[in-house]
């Protein structure tokens, strides 16, 4: 079964190919669900002049935010940024750009992306600085915009639990984007928690099908907490 | 008197019905959920990928891959559904979520609203907001009638970069409920204690008073 | 709870409301995941002039078919149709409408409608009969097909488990459509084979959340098998 | 000889590679499942929701819930998944899937596909065919070369309504392997023991036939 193994041994394998200048999509909402190794990979590997498309950028030391420390992204797509110090002052300085899209537009982007739909009409944005320039036409008397599918060279996304032929279950809500980005990605690298048997995840509930994983790999994880609310006792 | 916020979150919370789906935004609008009528079960929709949000985790449960739309970790109530952020926008540009409440800068007598830019300000994105305004019928906005320098937010139009057009018909401020018709705010309740005068002071745009302006009432 | 309590006693509750000349929206592929009692309701209730979108349109005596038989339907839309005679029949003496949709086109429409998409590209049926009519558009100098959303104003639905919310899921390849349909119909009517307590469905794995249904019925299913295949013992 | 439709099966499976996600169509495609080399594994794809194909039941696991595209009763392999019909055409449409093959009525130099429509006959409908045939980039007709008549179905341009237009690539008739390039047929393999003359009179598009067309080898 080597065909459909999709499982890598290093941080290294798993973010082979990688290239200065390249789109990488980024599952995660805040510091939920993102992948973390993935992310201190491309760190260590030190790539350059890259396009993140990912609802947020991390914060100071952690997630996306790691890549700021030595510059090397210079665009990010994203709904809500700016959680740390680093990226304000690379914005101001005009080291970074930033395109603002909004969330439940940048979702389905991405998930045209994958699905082969060049653009989708939405009523998202429409008389707001986000339809600048962008096609719109009336359908049943309302005003929609054209918005284009977003695909990247790679995408990386933090699942649960994978099999070896690349079939991935999430966690609650660390969800979110990952399934979404991981359709979008030329090359899918996904890490994950733990690796199961093949045929242990139920088929009808598989959140992403192996068809869309390129590498999987497993991983320890911080899941750092960015907002920790507690009842009262 | 102005209403606290707390009274703001009561006020919206009679809105609420048995059986509505409910998109709470940051801030007051959170505070609605301590308000839900006792014989009423209403089911909070979180723009992250969760339908049935509950209360705070104790420091035992809590769960770092459990987070709402605002970052913060909290529980499922039973009968939730978790998915991903397509499908959770599905729902809400779709239009099924019964209501949804939001703060604002300003709204105006088009029902335009904007609440997320202010231009030479560090610009952080307007997240989940677009979507919300755009894809729901039922909207509320919550925010403070007026500036703490006295500048009104309900204007003739909207001077920031808009956050949905045309979408807005209930405003709650900490002085009125008003209600956008045929290019008019309609003075429906105002706060206890709070006269009419103040009301068509601190509002800019075009303000219908009707004869009787019942106060907010508070169960 | 009774805000969420969704469960409805009869088949004619479950269909109330439905009037001549109505939309439709139907799950199913094939005859595998029809809601065949929800169509038999329909049948005994005699509602004429429906169109149908469905993937098929059943077979002489079951599914959709059976709605043939007393002229209710008035226009299918549908990928693939034709599987039974009186279909044919009336298609031929024109007192049925069909209009063919591509498969892949047709799931994605009812997607949208239920997303508030109100329309999508696709590369789909370029240069087809599919096209005639439509607007098209290059993307990276490749053309494709402008397509419209899907609603109805019934969508009926079979799942396999429901909790009282209305929480479904789907057992194996009876999915298919029925997630679609259950989307983007102004009432949405689903029947399974059981229901069980809130709760008990796992949140992460639940395909159609209860925000989309309206009611929920338990029935009792024939399954009738159009393709019975089996292998050599 | 012309090629038996097992043969053309054989020669097909000849193009599956390890690890492929493949779209078999109706008919003489669904049998190159029978022919996947012992020493690589695929995995079929079917259209209405299943990715993980397996053999058909034996009577004691029918099951009326688990079909494939062609309705047929099957199983699935270790590893499957199943999804709606916009989740599996996502994976078409969005060019997930490594090989798809179908039959055909027609092709033609430019790369066009007519496969589902013969005006003044019945027509039933186009189901997946225009989705699979617009989503993949390795597809496979397979088709007999000319019709019972004598009529080659090899065309300089489409008579039929077309499924797709400009995305064929690669053919095998029962005579031949032919591949589409700069608008025209190019000859690579001929079936045993049939002429390149029989091919040339059969072909009615243009086709170019190299100095040496082998014979087709079947392990």
């Amino acid at each position: 079964m080597a065909g459909f193994d999709k499982v890598v041994g290093s941080y290294e394998e798993a973010m082979a190919g990688l290239e200065d200048g390249m789109t990488v999509l980024a599952g995660g909402f805040g510091l939920c669900g993102i992948p973390e190794n993935l992310i201190n990979e491309i760190k260590r590997k030190g790539t350059t002049g890259l396009t993140f498309v990912s609802n947020n950028c991390g914060v100071d030391g952690f997630g996306l935010g790691v890549l700021l420390e030595d510059k090397q992204i210079c665009k990010m797509v994203s709904s809500y940024v700016g959680e740390n110090a680093l990226f304000e002052k690379q914005l101001l300085s005009g080291e970074l750009e930033v395109e603002l899209t909004p969330q439940g537009t940048l979702a389905e982007k991405m998930r045209a992306g994958g699905a082969g739909i060049p653009a989708f009409y939405t009523a998202t944005g429409v008389g707001t600085p986000v339809a600048e320039g962008k096609e719109t036409k009336l359908f049943n008397g309302r005003e929609y915009l054209l918005e284009e599918a977003i695909t990247g060279d790679f995408a990386i996304v933090k699942g649960w639990k994978a099999d070896r032929y690349g079939n991935v279950v999430y966690r609650h809500t660390a969800q979110n984007f990952n399934p979404l980005a991981a359709t979008a990605g030329k090359i899918t690298v996904v890490e994950v928690e733990e690796i199961v048997e093949v045929g242990e995840l139920d088929p009808a509930h598989i959140h992403t099908p192996g068809i869309y994983v390129d590498r999987v790999i497993v991983g320890h994880f911080e899941k750092r907490i960015e907002k920790r609310t507690v009842k009262e006792a | 008197m102005a209403l606290t916020r707390e009274q703001m979150a009561q006020r919206v919370a009679q809105e609420l019905q048995d059986g509505f789906y409910v998109n709470l935004g940051i801030g007051i609008p959170t505070l609605v959920a301590n308000y839900v009528p006792s014989n009423m079960e209403v089911m909070l929709q979180s723009e992250n990928g969760l339908l049935g949000m509950g209360e705070f985790p104790t420091e035992d449960t809590i769960d770092a891959d459990m987070i709402n739309a605002g970052k913060q970790t909290v529980t499922t109530v039973k009968g939730a559904s978790i998915f991903s952020s397509a499908e959770s926008f599905a729902m809400i540009r779709g239009g099924h979520v019964d209501l949804t409440v939001l703060g604002a800068f300003e709204v105006d007598v088009n029902g335009n609203i904007a609440s997320w830019m202010i231009p030479n300000k560090l610009i952080k994105g307007m997240g989940g907001a677009m979507d919300l305004v755009a894809g729901a019928d039922n909207i509320i906005v919550t925010m403070t009638h007026a500036s703490k320098h006295g500048e009104s937010k309900l204007l003739s139009e909207c001077a920031l970069p808009l956050t949905g057009k045309g979408c807005i018909k209930k405003v709650l401020t900490d002085l009125a409920w008003l209600e956008i018709e045929n290019g008019a705010f309609v003075l429906k309740e105002r706060a206890p204690g709070v006269t009419v005068e103040e009301i068509i002071e601190k509002t800019q745009g075009k303000l219908i008073v009707p004869d009787h302006v019942p106060e907010m009432t508070f169960a």
